[in-house]
């Protein structure tokens, strides 16, 4: 998506989620004098993922904004920002903070353009961690793809790898529309290769096979992408069964003609998704995928996802909770009628 | 309408009891206010009064209050849908203090917002047109009575959720000032909006945004008394609301809202404070709702009819044309002039909203998100 | 399920949604001196949708709080009350206004008992209307059955006639866990026979067949229940086709036997929905059907929703919005390959 | 040590300078709150500092810090998951205050909550192993360090969300009054949780009951001075956090939270008076937090070195000896057996917490509703 038009070499790097987050915070901020941050420990404590390191000393802070512990606060003045030209990234410390802010994401970022007739645009990015794993117990370790992406006029955004975190973020930032920016904790550290351009861009809406194969199709977003893609190692080392494996990127707009595409040649589907089943993510791409797709199906889609419970602290029920690589595995199996 | 007067002089009393229970704000000592206001009243009447302004802004007053009575009518022959909250009674907030106004300064309002958006200047026609749900309102007609926009007025919206603008209006204030204008953010909420955490959270940051000078906010209290059927006192804890707010380290006084001449007088020099100083203010305008507290509130089991009556005679329109006629000989001929002229501005809105289109259905997908609609449709 | 283990005659009674709901919070108020309702205008004004009619003047101002306009104080005050005992029922005066308790309801009403290792109950009652169709536009005309019924610690139940209104409502306040009481607004004047038995309780968790049918299944709840009965009768009459509607009446737990046991039957199945259809409740049921009894549906689920907006102010538009019959008729033929 | 104690004598003026700044809470005038402290201090030094109850008092703190030091080494061991909030520096706050409570009263805390488990007297061995995940943990190793639950002992929770519990112990104060006992309900809270919504609508909510006697809750802000890495002065349009509780009619005074005397004698008069009236009170605690925010703020960018070092003269734990030396004849030897054996039980605590065995994997789907696992475990 990089200068669409004029052919370029473009020299990779390879760099860390979290750098790619920082960096495309740091050169939208350079390009756009419009572009600002408000978070709690943003500033002085410098983020407690880090990812806003040294940027109060650069930018200052009329651009660089500590806030109070409001959430709602943090959200709704992003949004009377954005209604007056300016182009606000929030940082949510976890995402399970924003539910603080729910009235005003929901009710208000998401529906104003809607109400005022288009009369404003309402450029507000906000990102932060989500996700499960890391022993934060129930009220910490949630996720949150079908909760904001039920609600028209928001853009959601799930990225799994350096490279589209970047991208994306990029384009929300340039963007005149609200962002949901849903990162991992988990991958921060991860490293990949980003194109070495400022003009990096990622589409919203564009769904991506990541792994080529014929025999089934794995579905998944963010971290669980990589979950998909170790099974997938091992089913094709041990089984010789060949997954082909999708990554949405994008829950909301979602772009399934990749994932119905890819159930044409393969015949089978399994979503993975982190969290509770009930009204999860996985439902409506399974829901989708059968509704479009049906006669192409030799087989159910079936879902792999986190147990329905509140995340228990005490790291072997944790451990119990969350999917697992043997858990996809058995899935496709299931799919392909092998077990 | 002498005895109205006369115990117009009665009820003014009770104003000024909310005054003196809770003092003024600032730190003025107790009643100091109310002398003080007093004094720029007089100041205006014998300086500006007559100021062909003050003409304007009674003909906007009572164009608010011909507007409210058709839109009541309107609704209850099923034009208008939805809920419907009128301003009667409460016109001098917003005829006293928008006018002080630049024509740059932006407002954000709660729901009971068509007279924000008449006083800014907003075409009357269009305005109705929302009401009716016609394609040639302010918002297309997707919006309704609750959600007027008209940006090119400096109307950033009439919102629905108790309380859930006060966020927008502080981050607008402070982009204002990002942005190195001195325009001036005011937001209108009610006395019951402020129980609600988005408020606080709103509020602590507008203190503190103050303190650097970024946030050219004027926060107005329509303070009428009751949210809903709840009356300040069963809703608030301290009931001198004023109070509340330099709990966020936000200057606030009380003014009685039915003085549109008093009200003028604050909002002139606050709001060039505001302008100066990057620092927000706060007016509590004591008021009263003479209407519903909705269209559906017909009963009002909260509140008398002896109590709405009494406050009929500190109408703020009575008020203000009682004071132009005493001080610039207006007559009560320009006054039948200005009603009429005003009965015909609603009357050719209400035509106007009457006649025009339901929006095209293809407005179903458009404004969700930018470039949204056209090519989305598939109904 | 009133009464088990002991025949008697039981009179109906034929009464209205809304004094199906007073009733129920009526009765378990005499029943038991620890229930107690809060919320906004209940007391003096009687409530929005009058179902406290009369409650304040019955049962004292103790009992029948009148709360600030603070929808996250009444929810996380209901559940300090719930900790201790009481049993409080908190009206939202509508759903969309508990966006602002979501925190509340979401991280703390939700999970308390599970991080707590069950040492507290929490029966917790959050009733209130929620639904589209009255021009109230964007930010008051949402539906919340997969906003809350993603959520496990939670009930959720969503009654469509007065019986069911009633029971579900006293089993929520005799229960100990928090419920999530959708009612719909649309449905307060609808009335429908009731048992006249003080222990007339109906348990979460049970879907039922409300009409049978032998060529499709027609999954619904609440209001949309009545839309697909109207396609149901329309359909047997014109068409010949006999649909089997199956209403679910709680979202969590949600209860698919009944829909999987109608689908082996028809082999089809089509579910309505009011709100937008991404990440909706439909999904959910979809997707269920789906990985349970793939091999014996003949089509795939189609799913019957609202549009994808924000619900626009002006009636024509509204009317756009939402479903009709028509559509779930045309959804059913097209189950049925019939058209 | 001399110098430390010399060099407190410094700190106390920083308190004192708090206190000045801001007044005293109440309506007493400036300084006449520091005298009154001292006046009561004075007090209970002649009468009751020796009582055996002071001793006990000193233990809890002493196991307190154990305690709090051992959880960090667990915690950087590896043991102990999630995040950790340790009380060092604080421990005054809990044990000035709830050692003023009956045994049936009851507490909500936030997520730095190991000290008011200990002070209601949960089992040490219990606390640890809920720190560390096990099945012979408090609430069976489901909740960990942040939610501490102990409710036979009192404790109905630790909270994560920051703010959030503030409305259970409103909640929790009306059902106490409303079944008409006389507990009271303690509910402690940073400074920094005074700025999120739903801290605004449950004391504006706590004022309005209190004001018919139903809200029995002494709220007790934790004013370490930051909210992480944010200041009260950066994150508080109103740096006087007792004057904002009385913007919710609740009265506030400051009290210095690392003299646990002080804080003792406010408490005993505070809590009887809320027992009697049932309305709410505030004490504001002005306390520094030894230790990072939580494991994991090694750099404290927020602060240097020298200002943490200069709290640790100020000690509660230091000063509460110092003046029991003086006073009661405490000596070295108590002292260090007191050590000694609050030791032994922090290592037994983690000895117990090590050996138990983690939960039983269908304790996963166990509590999730009432009368939920059992049946359900598919696992
Ligand atoms: C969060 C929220 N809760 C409840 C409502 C329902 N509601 C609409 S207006 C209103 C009363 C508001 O009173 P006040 O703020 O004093 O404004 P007034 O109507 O008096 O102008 C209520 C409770 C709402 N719109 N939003
Ligand atoms: C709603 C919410 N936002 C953010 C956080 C992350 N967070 C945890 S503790 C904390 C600081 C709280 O400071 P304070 O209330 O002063 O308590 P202290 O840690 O100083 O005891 C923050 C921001 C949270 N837990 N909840
Ligand atoms: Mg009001
Ligand atoms: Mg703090």
């Amino acid at each position: 998506m990089s200068s669409p038009g004029r052919e370029r070499i473009v020299f990779m790097a390879e760099i860390s989620y979290r750098d790619a987050i920082r960096e495309a915070l740091v050169e939208e901020m350079d390009r756009d004098e419009n572009v600002l941050l408000l978070g709690e420990d943003i500033g002085i404590y410098e983020g407690t993922f880090r990812i806003t390191q040294g940027m109060l000393k650069k930018y200052g802070a009329k651009r660089v904004i500590d806030t109070p512990i409001a959430e709602a606060g943090m959200a709704g003045t992003a949004a009377g920002m954005a209604m007056l030209g300016l182009k606000p990234v929030v940082e949510m410390m976890t995402f399970n903070f924003a539910f603080v802010a729910a009235d005003q994401i929901l009710n208000h970022i998401a529906k104003i353009r809607y109400f005022s007739g288009g009369q404003v645009d309402m450029p507000v990015v906000i990102r932060g961690p989500q996700g499960a794993g890391m022993q934060l117990s129930a009220q910490h370790s949630q996720s949150f793809e079908s909760f904001y992406g039920h609600f028209p006029g928001l853009i959601v955004a799930a990225p799994s790898n350096a490279s589209d975190a970047k991208g994306m973020l990029k384009s929300a930032i340039r963007g005149k529309d609200p962002v949901i920016f849903l990162e991992n904790a988990a991958l921060y550290g991860l490293k990949s290769e980003v194109p070495d351009d400022v003009n990096h861009l990622v589409p919203f809406g564009k769904s991506v096979v990541v792994r080529e194969g014929s025999d089934v199709t794995i579905v998944s977003y963010s971290r669980m992408l990589h979950l998909s893609l170790a099974a997938a190692a091992t089913l094709s080392a041990d089984e010789g069964i060949e997954a082909e494996v999708i990554d949405l990127r994008t829950l909301r707009p979602l772009d399934m003609d990749p994932v119905f595409e890819s159930v044409r040649k393969t015949h089978r589907a399994v979503v993975v998704q982190e969290q509770w089943k009930p009204f999860g993510a996985a439902a409506e791409i399974a829901a989708s995928i059968t509704e479009t797709v049906f006669d192409e199906l030799d087989a159910p889609v079936v879902r792999v996802t986190g147990e329905d419970v509140p995340m228990p602290y005490a790291r072997n029920l944790e451990l119990l909770a969350v999917p697992h690589e043997e858990q996809v595995i058995e899935a496709v199996k299931r799919v392909l009628y092998r077990n | 309408m002498r005895t109205g007067l006369a115990r117009a002089s009665v009820k003014l009393s009770r104003n000024a009891r909310v005054m003196k229970e809770h003092g003024s704000g600032m730190d003025l000592e107790l009643g100091t206010v109310m002398a003080k206001q007093k004094e720029r009243t007089a100041v205006l009447e014998n300086a500006e009064v007559c100021a062909p302004e003050w003409n304007d802004i009674l003909e906007k007053m009572v164009l608010i209050r011909k507007f409210e009575e058709a839109s009541e009518r309107e609704f209850r022959k099923g034009n208008i849908g939805g809920y419907l909250h009128v301003y009667s009674g409460q016109e001098g907030i917003v005829a006293g203090i928008l006018t002080a106004l630049g024509s740059e300064d932006i407002v954000f309002a709660g729901y009971r917002d068509h007279a924000h958006a008449l006083v800014l200047g907003s075409d009357p026609k269009a305005l109705m047109a929302e009401l009716f749900g016609k394609r040639t309102g302010l918002s297309k007609g997707k919006g309704g009575s609750m959600h007027l926009f008209d940006v090119a007025h400096g109307l950033y919206g009439g919102y629905g959720i108790v309380g859930g603008h006060l966020t927008l209006a502080t981050g607008a204030a402070y982009a204002l000032r990002y942005r190195n204008t001195d325009r001036v953010a005011v937001c209108y909420f009610g006395d019951g909006a402020m129980n609600i955490g988005p408020f606080h959270e709103a509020l602590n940051m507008a203190g503190l945004w103050g303190k650097q000078g970024m946030c050219p906010a004027l926060f107005v209290i329509e303070n009428n008394g009751y949210a809903m059927g709840t009356s300040v006192e069963r809703h608030s804890a301290l009931t001198d609301l004023s109070a509340r707010m330099r709990a966020y380290n936000i200057p606030a006084e009380k003014v009685d809202g039915q003085d549109v001449f008093a009200l003028r007088g604050v909002a002139d020099r606050v709001v060039r404070q505001i302008r100066e100083t990057g620092h927000p203010y706060c007016i509590e305008a004591i008021t009263y709702r003479f209407s519903g507290h909705g269209a559906a509130d017909i009963l009002q089991p909260y509140r008398t009819k002896e109590e709405v009556e009494e406050h009929k005679h500190r109408d703020p329109i009575l008020i203000l044309k009682k004071r132009m006629k005493e001080v610039c000989g207006l007559t009560d001929d320009d006054i039948s002039r200005m009603e009429k002229e005003a009965a015909a501005v609603v009357a050719g809105a209400v035509k106007f909203a009457t006649e025009s289109e339901e929006p095209a259905p293809e407005e179903l997908f458009r404004d969700v998100v930018s470039g949204s609609g056209e090519d989305r449709f598939h109904g």
